[in-house]
């Protein structure tokens, strides 16, 4: 029982990243009905944003050490941040200890930026090119973007630590009236999931409850009758695309605790992301949520020993195979609307 | 010729010409000089351009003739690759068998998941195709490891049975041959300070390159192919015109996996190992770069961008800063200093953003890749003669 | 007893009855015409037709056959060809290859594994194709790209490819949709050609009054999914149901 | 055709004689050339230093080049000299090997078996490389030791730690400097039991390729013959990158050890998971839960940070190994203050071993008189040394394994910088590691020099 708890919560938290990405995904291919290569990228430049601000949060100057030596002999070098400097050892530190759930805030208009950029630039003119080439275009776009990364980060993970508040675990078990010492699990993967709901209805709330995101939905249905309204639809799908950078780029903020991001962090989710949009239904919303839990906890419960063993190498494969079976028996995805890019 | 048009007989001779003359004029720089980095000209590189080649004509008869995307192509090029090796390893050390097996079993694999792909088409036909790709390169490098050789690769070894050999007297693995000739065997020639490779292995493949293209001409320009061109323009008309697209589509990625299986097979023919990577979407990603690059539906355009993308992986992959500053090293301190900074991020480690740069590039200004800017540049050259009537149908090159 | 037996057709989408008891009867070698309202289920008929609907009561016979459940190529090997609303050819090649491909279909059937020799030296496909274009003519346009023909031409070359197969039913959805009055009256005239120089059933949807009644022997109205009259235009001309169908339509 | 294997040096040699002047065409036979493949002629030798530039493992393949450069520096008689001091072995003067000067080219293995044989096939073909050394991963060893033996080349392996290398497919053209997983279960064996008792349930997760394998089987091998018992092993994908569904279950087990045979980016996030479900603090069994890492490398302690803190693993040589651990381990200062003093930072152990690698293969060349790689094979073949950083060491001629002691470290409480982020904990003298060669399999066969 225990063990089947352990495996949905692991299940909802991977899920929630997937949704996350696959949120964005689909909110792209709804809007500009383009898909979307380098949505990876995105989580990943999100990721390390927190890192660059870690960084500049932690920028330091040397002060030699003389009672100790280094490697070679010499004095220790010693880097003292300059946050110390400014706001004392106290609370310099806990500055530099909070840098994960600060990059919040500097990720925002960070990835929303990058996001318009990245539509105006680039996107825009492939709106009205094959779906193949939209693919091929942002696919290269994020091999770029990775080499960049890489070129200034390295190819090394980087450790991205979370507040030490929220370092360790709980014992959630016994909150929920089981035995203790049965279910314990990490307070940042339960503050993970629980940030990517509260996205999640963010983003549905400015859907459903704003003007603008009136118009986006309407949009989404059928563009050209919103078109003919008189409506200037491109610049709000222009903002839609950074919204989505945003949400991408929030769950990479967010992640760096949980693994320390490398370059290549979006690729590995850019499959799976993929999956997660056509199994929920290529632009719909609710479903990119629901299949990425879906698939997150399928793909935990497929990771447990006993099945392993039954089953060799179905932790592996066991997303593709939910895939496959979805596009065979039901291809519009499970909440897809029907008739969107349906065969 | 050969049941070709003049323009195509003329267009497969060019190409063997190119790849006859090939070892002479991909080492266009004399041994020693500094240019000499750029030099293609030896026996791996020029086996990859033809092989590669060849995976990317079959995945162009896929992709060009008829539109379908697939992301998993190279899980045919693997499973060509592994029966290759089980050949060598297990009949004979002729590479014979092994191109021939893997074509086949490549062909039967593609039978298996094309026959449930096709039942999609357009992105989902992508994404079934990449989730069947990975699942046999996850499948290869862990589970099936016996089979496989898992993450390192199946390779020949010493106590290979190989039934229809005669008894190894040697201690030393045999390398793959073609009655006798050693794939690996090469002859020199020097003329003052050029040297040429001739290499074995590289003109078979070659030559097995060359009758891949020909029938590459053959199915561009039969009534299949333009069923199937047919297919990319406008399925519906070709259903209400009483064809059934679903076999034409099977056959198609069929013929298409057993190219890429052909060139698995004439991969470890050439070099006797089979990694479980060959088979991952990153891989399959590449052969769509190079048809891509090339230009899609053209002949001549997935050679071309094979030949590119391997000589940026194996040359510009080798540029390092020692390089860049003898190259510069004429330019004043500062100044060559600034230069190899600027050039530093693009070379070497970093070819894979040059890369990614060029194709992108190429899908925002030339959709019709390498063969396109071709076209302008000899439209260019044209320009005196009188313009052409407007819209004459240019059949694919 | 027509070609083209339409019997008891029902079909129903959630609430709404789209088709309710149509019996329709084609004639051979006639011009039936079915013309209705918006939304009185001409669209939906001409799918449970072509295999694309599929009906939940009724038959649909075609010369004795049913045509129900069949996939679209094998509705077109028992002789129905289609035009549809927008002229579907194939736009990336040429006016000839788009002609040549019918007429291989009609010789080679729904697939032919003929990979090997050249199109073009295919003498008899490339004859029938030139004859055919000859028709239409349309000749002087064989090398030209599909796409860029013009949208009169490209309705003349589909109805040349729908032709080439030696169609017993020519079914033909608003083909005048969205034309110039020059490109309309153009397409008349070649329909009435048609009429006179072959044995073929045309069976014709509608919207435009003038094309309807430059063309057919006989005309179906359709509304609310049922057919309303069938009769000769000059009779439906005046009729006093048909005028109450599309009162407030201005055609 | 006159067939002949690839001779690229040689060959310019005589191509320039023949055409001097006339330009004529020389078709070269199979007696230009002396007898093996890329046989030096000029007055230059070039190496082929084969290690991942790009992927997951740049960072470490970076580090390889460094000691590479440092290696040909020295060698050429610039610098200070490195380990060439302390060597045991005075054959090397400085001045090159056998008095030609070395050059060296560099390729990209990529991480991955088939591009990094295509790189060391355009070194060999291409730049005429005489031996080929490097990589991160014991796949790419392996394939590219296959690679070598074919083509009548000397591998001299970089960091690859999986049994099969010198084991199943061992290489009579192949040697390796590096520890392995069997001489990393048997270092680690004795020190786990005394620091963790003999009484303990151990948890594997295995990640699920040739080295995995091998390393599991290790380390459960020498740790149940001193009384652990193995719950569960369980295999995690390559590819995995949240390992929380593998962790989660691991203290519900009645375990009180988990064991994670994993490399690289699985070993950092596998820890960082294991640390975040509060393994660390947990009890289990009354004990204190403990983890353990077979395989340290310097890169994974840094991408792990702070989560390494206590934890036991192995290691091939650390750079404070001498000061910690005294003479016995001449050559250890002596390295770090070279590559210190060039670079910055002290040395990786990947490092390390490409550089004692580099210099064996130069310094068995000079004893042999010949680059014929069956000679110089034969001077490596039971070639005992001491001097290079690791104690007295010898290569093994059964299987062309180094036998040396083994390093057991533990990750650093408080660490000072980057660099600093283990301690050694003990040293497990080599007569503790050695084996049998015969236990792995495979076959050298016999050496190749290509021609």
């Amino acid at each position: 029982m225990d063990q089947i708890i352990l495996q949905i919560l692991n299940g909802l938290d991977k899920g929630s990243a997937y949704a996350l990405i696959a949120l964005g995904l689909t909110l792209i291919f709804g809007t500009l009905g383009v898909v979307n290569f380098a949505h990876g990228a995105l989580f990943m430049i999100g990721a390390f944003c927190a890192v660059t601000l870690s960084r500049i949060l932690s920028l330091s100057h040397v002060v030699l050490d003389e009672t100790k030596k280094d490697f070679l002999g010499k004095p220790l070098k010693v880097e003292v941040p300059y946050a110390n400097d400014w706001f004392g050892p106290e609370l310099g530190g806990a500055i530099i200890d909070w840098a994960v759930p600060l990059s919040i805030l500097f990720a925002i208009p960070v990835m929303i930026l990058i996001g318009v950029i990245m539509e105006r630039g680039l996107i825009k003119h492939f709106y009205k090119r094959p779906h193949a080439d939209q693919i091929l275009v942002t696919f290269g776009l994020a091999i770029v973007l990775q080499e960049i990364i890489k070129y200034y980060f390295g190819a090394n993970q980087i450790p991205t630590p979370a507040p030490e508040a929220f370092v360790g675990s709980f014992d959630f078990g016994a909150l929920i009236g089981l035995d203790s010492g049965k279910v314990i699990y990490p307070y940042w993967r339960i503050l993970y999931f629980c940030f990517a709901m509260l996205l999640i209805g963010l983003v549905f709330a400015f859907l459903q409850f704003t003007t603008f995101g009136m118009v986006v939905r309407a949009g989404m249905a059928d563009r050209e009758t919103v078109g003919m309204l008189g409506i200037n639809i491109d610049r709000r799908f222009t903002i839609m695309f950074g919204i989505a950078a945003a949400v991408a780029g929030l769950a990479g903020v967010m992640y760096t605790p949980i693994n320390p991001p490398n370059y290549h962090m979006g690729m590995d989710f850019l499959v799976i992301s993929f999956v997660v949009v056509v199994v929920g239904g290529m632009g719909s919303l609710p479903g990119a949520v629901l299949a990425g839990l879906l698939l997150g906890i399928l793909e935990s419960f497929a990771s447990v020993r006993e099945v392993i063993e039954f089953l060799p190498g179905i932790n592996q494969v066991v997303i593709y195979l939910a895939a496959i079976v979805i596009l065979l028996t039901r291809p519009r995805g499970l909440m897809g609307r029907k008739g969107v890019m349906e065969d | 010729m050969f049941g070709l048009e003049k323009r195509d007989a003329n267009l497969l001779i060019a190409v063997g010409a190119l790849v006859l003359l090939a070892p002479i004029f991909l080492n266009p720089f004399p041994e020693g000089s500094a240019l000499a980095q750029f030099n293609a000209g030896y026996p791996d590189l020029m086996q990859r351009f033809v092989i590669f080649g060849i995976f990317a004509i079959g995945f162009n008869i896929l992709f060009g003739l008829t539109g379908y995307l697939s992301f998993g192509h190279a899980a045919f090029l693997g499973a060509g690759s592994y029966a290759g090796v089980w050949m060598l390893k297990l009949l004979t050390i002729n590479v014979i068998p092994a191109i021939v097996i893997s074509t086949l079993v490549a062909g039967v694999f593609a039978l298996i998941i094309g026959f449930i792909s096709l039942r999609r088409s357009g992105i989902y036909f992508s994404i079934l195709t990449l989730a069947f790709a990975q699942m046999s390169f996850a499948l290869a490098a862990s589970v099936l490891t016996p089979i496989t050789g898992g993450e390192t690769g199946l390779q020949t070894a010493l106590d290979d049975p190989r039934i229809l050999d005669a008894a190894n007297e040697s201690r030393n693995i045999p390398a793959p041959s073609l009655f006798g000739l050693h794939m690996n065997d090469s002859a020199q020639l020097a003329v003052g300070d050029w040297l040429w490779t001739f290499n074995v292995g590289y003109y078979v493949a070659g030559i097995v390159m060359l009758a891949a293209f020909y029938v590459a001409i053959r199915i561009f320009r039969s009534p299949f192919g333009m069923m199937l061109r047919a297919i990319k323009s406008n399925q519906q008309r070709l259903n209400y015109t009483g064809l059934n697209t679903r076999p034409y589509m099977l056959a198609c990625f069929v013929i298409s996996g057993m190219y890429a299986g052909l060139a698995g097979g004439l991969m470890v023919s050439m070099d006797p190992l089979a990694g479980a990577e060959r088979m991952q979407w990153t891989a399959s990603g590449e052969v769509v770069l190079m048809t891509i690059l090339g230009g899609v539906g053209t002949l001549i355009g997935p050679v071309l961008g094979a030949g590119l993308i391997k000589y940026f992986e194996n040359i510009f992959s080798k540029i390092n800063d020692n390089l860049l500053h003898q190259w510069f090293s004429f330019l004043p301190q500062g100044l060559e200093d600034f230069v190899v900074t600027i050039i530093h991020p693009f070379i070497g480690k970093g070819w894979h953003l040059t890369l990614g740069l060029m194709f992108m590039a190429v899908i925002i200004f030339l959709p019709g890749g390498l063969v396109e800017l071709g076209q302008r540049a000899s439209k260019l050259f044209k320009k005196r003669n009188p313009p052409q009537t407007g819209g004459q149908k240019e059949p694919a090159e | 007893m027509g070609i083209l037996e339409i019997k008891d057709v029902g079909k129903r989408f959630g609430g709404l009855q789209a088709l309710c008891d149509v019996n329709l009867s084609v004639a051979e070698n006639t011009c039936h015409a079915i013309i209705g309202p918006n939304g009185a289920g001409k669209s939906t008929l001409l799918n449970c037709l072509i295999g694309k609907l599929m009906p939940d009561s009724g038959s649909v016979m075609f010369d004795g056959k049913s045509v129900l459940g069949r996939s679209p190529y094998e509705i077109n090997q028992l002789g129905i060809s289609r035009v549809f609303q927008t002229p579907e050819i194939f736009g990336d090649l040429s006016v000839l290859e788009n002609m040549m491909i019918p007429i291989f279909a009609t010789r080679d059937g729904s697939f032919s594994m003929d990979a090997m020799s050249n199109v073009m030296s295919q003498k008899d496909i490339a004859e029938a194709a030139d004859k055919m274009l000859s028709e239409m003519n349309m000749l002087d346009k064989r090398n030209m790209q599909a796409a860029s023909l013009s949208r009169g031409d490209k309705r003349r070359l589909e109805i040349g490819m729908c032709l080439s197969q030696n169609p017993r039913l020519l079914l033909l959805d608003e083909p005048t949709a969205g034309m110039a009055r020059a490109d309309t009256n153009n397409t008349i005239d070649l329909l009435n050609e048609i009429k006179q120089e072959r044995d073929i059933t045309i069976a014709i949807i509608e919207h435009d009054m003038h094309v309807v009644f430059s063309l057919a022997d006989r005309i179906t109205v359709l509304a609310q999914g049922t057919p309303l009259v069938e009769d000769v235009p000059e009779k439906i001309k005046g009729h006093p149901k048909v005028k109450e169908a599309y009162l407030g339509e201005t055609h | 055709m006159v067939t002949t294997n690839l001779t690229r040096r040689g060959v310019i040699q005589t191509g320039a004689a023949a055409g001097a002047g006339l330009a004529l065409p020389t078709i070269l036979t199979a007696g230009s050339h002396a007898g093996f493949t890329n046989a030096p002629t000029g007055s230059t030798v070039t190496l082929g230093f084969n290690v991942p530039q790009t992927g997951a493992y740049a960072d470490e393949g970076a580090d390889e080049l460094r000691a590479y450069e440092l290696a040909v520096e020295h060698l050429n008689g610039g610098g200070d000299g490195g380990m060439l001091s302390t060597f045991s072995s005075k054959s090397l003067n400085g001045t090159g090997i056998l008095g030609k000067k070395v050059e060296y080219v560099t390729g990209d293995t990529q991480t991955k078996p088939d591009a990094a044989r295509a790189s060391a096939r355009s070194m060999i073909e291409k730049d005429g490389a005489i031996m080929i050394t490097g990589g991160s991963s014991s796949g790419v060893a392996v394939a590219v030791q296959s690679l070598c033996q074919e083509a009548g080349i000397i591998f001299m392996a970089g960091l690859t730690h999986s049994n099969d290398t010198t084991g199943k497919d061992k290489k009579a053209n192949g040697f390796r400097h590096f520890f392995n997983s069997y001489m990393s279960g048997a270092a680690l064996a004795p020190i786990l039991a005394s620091n963790y008792g003999t009484d303990r349930k151990a948890y594997h997760l295995t990640a699920d390729y040739n080295w995995g394998y091998t390393t599991e089987e290790a380390v459960r091998t020498s740790t149940e013959a001193m009384g652990w018992e193995t719950v569960a092993a369980v295999k995690t994908p390559l590819a995995q990158t949240d390992f929380s569904s593998y962790i989660a279950p691991v203290l519900g087990s009645g375990a009180d050890v988990l064991v994670l045979n994993h490399y690289g980016g699985n070993m950092v996030n596998s820890l960082t998971s294991a640390v975040q479900f509060g393994l660390r603090a947990a009890e289990a069994n009354g004990k204190n839960f403990e983890i353990v890492v077979p395989l340290y490398s310097r890169l994974m302690a840094k991408g792990a940070g702070k989560n390494v803190a206590g934890i036991f693993g192995s290691t091939n040589w650390h750079w404070s190994l001498e000061n910690v651990a005294g003479s016995k381990y001449a050559g250890s200062n002596a390295f770090v203050q070279s590559f210190g003093t060039k670079y910055g930072f002290p040395p990786s152990q990947a490092a390390h071993t490409v550089y004692c690698q580099t210099l064996l293969y130069a310094d068995a060349v000079q004893r042999a008189g010949s680059f014929n790689p069956c000679a110089v094979a034969e001077a490596l073949e039971g070639f005992e040394f001491d001097g290079l950083g690791n104690g007295p060491t010898v290569y093994r001629a059964a299987d062309h394994q180094c036998i040396k002691d083994v390093l057991v470290v533990k990750g650093k409480e408080n660490p000072e910088n980057d660099f600093d982020l283990l301690e050694i904990v003990d040293v497990t003298p080599a007569e503790a590691v050695t084996y049998d060669p015969a236990i792995f399999g495979g076959d050298l066969g016999s050496c190749n020099p290509g021609a």
